[in-house]
């Protein structure tokens, strides 16, 4: 993301004060800094209470109940696709599904959007993908015949946009990449691959799981056909996520999975199959979930994110800063994707030579520095680099100053012992 | 927690007893970690009735499991793949029921004791075993 | 069930005290008289207080995770899988996959064990099953060529067993039927479907999403392959299920959903899978969820199951008699499914001539009572039956004398309006 | 709640103004509500200019389909397809958003007004008037 230019004053300090783990003491006595926010975000109390107050007095089973709980129960699971929809500036609600997860939403369009795919049919994607958006096409291409192309990473860890031209054929159905890269932090260059897949007119489906916290996304303005996203890394509860999709391309799918609620009749020999959204969401939802989904995004919505993306670049920067000082001539750090803020968001990757990623998270651990290391379910990309792993220190807006520095000694420290 | 990187383990690794391809092999295994990638391979050579002769290894990986690989380096030689499975179980049992460290010659695998609270690490620990007993195998 | 014959007070007020929806005034002044327990349970502040806890202190992505609380939560969602084990007394943990709920668990099924069957190999459901244990196998059906035979349901509304030898041939490589109807809440004769199944090598499996909430089950006693249950159903939050599979048996299996967490190794071209139950659980899976499961099976566990049967059993009873009285020469009240409580749970749906189920329902409504009405996705049940719908009371251990008396008032006030 | 039953939708589904088949029917549309299995038959007799002379209505649904068909029975004469379909957008905007009862010949429609905060029950009002419209339509 560019840095916004306004200088909005952003009151981190307030932000924290909603997080009550961000109060946690780390093995009885150090301050927790929790820098893993790429593989999951925190949750703030508006949201821990959203779902507290659901299950304590509107829980029901939604859809077809009369009584008052039951529709109490719809009305709120109804609101927040409204407030999905609004996130993502969705045309029509009906065009939010309800997943267990991104996982779950490139799955289900891996099966129905792949199930009108003819063998020989290509589906692009890239090699900086997160394994959610690989195994399903994997596992379609062993299914269905259908032919898997990748566009290559450049050396700034960026999706290619230069080899659209040649991978992207007549033969080309859809191609599906990240909006962000869960390990550089990269973001993709959307308008060039919904130009090349509209030359052939081909669906283009984005993976937002890691964009879909910094704020509100507009998938009419990107011009693409799917979206997914996971509620957990962006403040909500686990066990939910959504798709969204074009009204028209969804509603010409078949179903998924099969169950209660997503049929119109159903008799033993044959059923029918009820209008979007209903149509992919078989089964008692995650209602729950999806009411605190709702209240994270109204809970983001309050934030200035403008300001947040400012604040937790200039983090980043300095943790980029702090990375080029602790690499010296005997540490040689290698950090992952792009080498400034410029287009990206705040997940940094980065490798030390004689330094295994897990005994620096280990370390860091001790000084309550929550990192991640290993190949951030990217095998594929790390392979490319020759690594196995990296350590990854990601930001979400509730980070502060006393986070990097934190970070910074706990590294220079664990290199000082580990190298 | 740095415990679990006290200057023993640090002290183990660096020193890397048994580090290096073994030129007079007579069985090389190669292990994988799918969870973090890493891969130990160990060569073995093996005398008469079984037993080890001398060993070499090859790490790709954390601290912990470079440790754990010199201690088999410096101790391997007259064990036998099933004497190297009993030590093997009772480090598993020291990392999952808090029995105590193995006693006699191996006695220096208490130093991975702190290894204990952190399950996602006991593999770490292990790997090099696992390599070493197949190698040693039939 | 059995009316187990001791003689237990059960205290259903001290139970009622930890359910804080059951002090709800619906309309701002009329008690609560939950019976829609068949839909969904309600929660106690048990399995609430735990939501709350993890996501406020133990929260973080699983698995892979080195920092503390990466650990903590690894720790908490494995220990979660070992009381789903331990509630359906499961050989092994890796027996138990978690899932979106029993939907996703069939449908699971339907994918992974559907993935080995060959065109022609029949699959024997009944006409008794819930959508999700039907659509799902008619996808199959559609997509694998494979057939599907159906049991009968006897007068009693039980799934006749009697069927079995004429349909389960050498042909048939599964008997999946429910283990308690969520209609007639009829027992299923397992020990029969298991006996027919042995004899020609297919492999049982359960929907056990309305059994799960009235104790603990023992599947290896039952001698099935596969269990699907949902938390929502058994007290736990929405967004979480389970599937128990004989461990040889789910190890044999292909995975059904990709993505992160179910592989061993990926490369652009292909993909390998990690073992049970991990192969499953693509993504990031209901953490929290899975840790409320956990904590709402331990809550049960608390609790006098035996005794709570009784309770119900005979509240259960008062409602039976309570019908037939209501029924009188111009009333006529049919109770669909075994007339007396003797093998089947306290679900009682029922029809009553010249009144519409959604009538009946929303009156009740108008006195606190929480009935659901329709065809409850069991829309081959009721055609066979020559109903569109009917209303149904299901009863849970925290429903206690007051809701069955306001049952059986608001439906006497509700038909003297109606008929 | 009891308020959707007040006597007068009681009395109008009893009533069952229009309620049988019309001998002489022009068109006939059946509609199902797939939420709960409510099937609306309507028979009707156009005349000239597409005004419906007759109707003829078979309710396989609850009360307040019932009253509803009711209502329409008693007022549909002389209606076409647009005019109902202009009645039937002021009954979804008073069910919808709260705006007033339809004025006029179908104000009986203010009767369903407590509807509205019933979402799953709208429809139940709004399937009678789908078959009329369809059945009075080309
Ligand atoms: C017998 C039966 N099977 C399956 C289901 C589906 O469960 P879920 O909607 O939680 O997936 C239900 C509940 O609706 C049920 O009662
Ligand atoms: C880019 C990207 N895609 C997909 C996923 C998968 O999301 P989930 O595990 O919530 O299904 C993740 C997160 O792990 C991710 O970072």
């Amino acid at each position: 993301m560019n840095k916004p230019v306004r200088v909005v004053p952003f009151d981190v300090e307030a932000v924290r004060a909603q997080f009550p783990i961000l109060r946690t003491l780390l093995h009885g006595k150090v301050p927790l800094h929790y820098l893993d926010n790429a593989a999951t975000a925190q949750v703030p109390e508006a949201v821990l209470e959203a779902v507290r107050a659901h299950d304590a007095l509107r829980r029901a089973n939604v859809k077809r109940g009369v009584h008052a709980l039951a529709e109490a129960a719809t009305d709120a699971y109804e609101a927040a696709r409204r407030k999905v929809a609004q996130h993502l500036n969705a045309r029509e609600e009906r065009e939010i599904v309800f997943t267990s997860g991104t996982t779950g939403a490139i799955n289900l369009v891996a099966n129905a959007f792949g199930a009108t795919l003819k063998p020989g049919d290509e589906v692009v994607l890239s090699g900086l993908e997160h394994h959610s958006n690989l195994v399903p096409w994997q596992l379609l291409r062993d299914r269905a015949g259908i032919k898997l192309r990748f566009l290559g990473v450049t050396e700034e860890g960026r999706i290619d946009t230069g080899d659209l031209d040649e991978l992207v054929s007549e033969r080309c159905k859809l191609i599906a990449v990240t909006h962000v890269s869960n390990v550089t932090g990269a973001i993709t260059d959307v308008a060039a691959v919904v130009r090349a897949a509209r030359t052939v007119g081909a669906r283009v489906l984005l993976d937002g799981a890691q964009r879909a916290s910094h704020g509100p996304v507009d998938v009419q303005a990107l011009g693409v056909d799917f979206y997914a996203l996971s509620s957990h890394k962006m403040f909500g509860p686990t066990g939910v996520g959504a798709l969204w999709g074009r009204a028209e391309v969804l509603a010409s799918l078949p179903p998924f999975l099969g169950g209660g609620e997503m049929i119109r009749t159903v008799t033993l020999e044959k059923s029918t199959w009820a209008d979007i959204p209903a149509r992919f969401e078989a089964g008692t939802p995650p209602i729950t979930q999806a009411v605190g989904l709702g209240a994270a995004i109204d809970w983001q919505a309050g934030v200035d994110t403008a300001a947040a993306a400012v604040h937790t670049a200039h983090l980043a920067d300095r943790i980029l800063d702090g990375l080029r000082s602790l690499g010296g001539a005997n540490r040689r750090i290698r950090v992952i994707g792009p080498q400034t803020m410029e287009r990206r968001f705040p997940v940094i990757a980065f490798a030390v030579e004689g330094a295994h990623p897990h005994d620096i998270c280990q370390m860091l651990d001790g000084h309550g520095v929550a990192l991640r290391g290993g190949h951030h379910c990217a095998q594929p990309f790390h392979d490319s680099l020759g690594l196995a792993g990296t350590s990854r220190a990601s930001l979400a807006l509730y980070n502060n100053a006393g986070d990097v520095d934190a970070f910074l000694t706990g590294l220079d420290d664990a290199l000082t012992k580990l190298t | 927690m740095d415990t679990l990187y006290k200057t023993d383990v640090l002290r183990l690794a660096a020193q890397a007893t048994g580090a290096g391809k073994l030129a007079d092999a007579t069985k090389s295994v190669t292990v994988d970690n799918p969870l973090c990638g890493d891969r130990v391979t160990f060569d073995v050579h093996m005398g008469a009735n079984s037993k080890i002769v001398a060993v070499g290894h090859t790490v790709k990986g954390c601290v912990l499991c470079q440790a754990s690989a010199s201690v088999i380096g410096a101790h391997a030689a007259g064990e036998d793949a099933a004497s190297l499975e009993a030590v093997r179980e009772s480090l598993k049992a020291m990392l999952k029921q808090g029995a105590p460290a193995p006693a006699g010659a191996w006695a220096t695998l208490g130093t991975f004791a702190p290894v204990a609270g952190h399950k996602s690490r006991h593999e770490c620990v292990l790997l090099p075993f696992e390599a070493v007993i197949q190698a040693a195998g039939k």
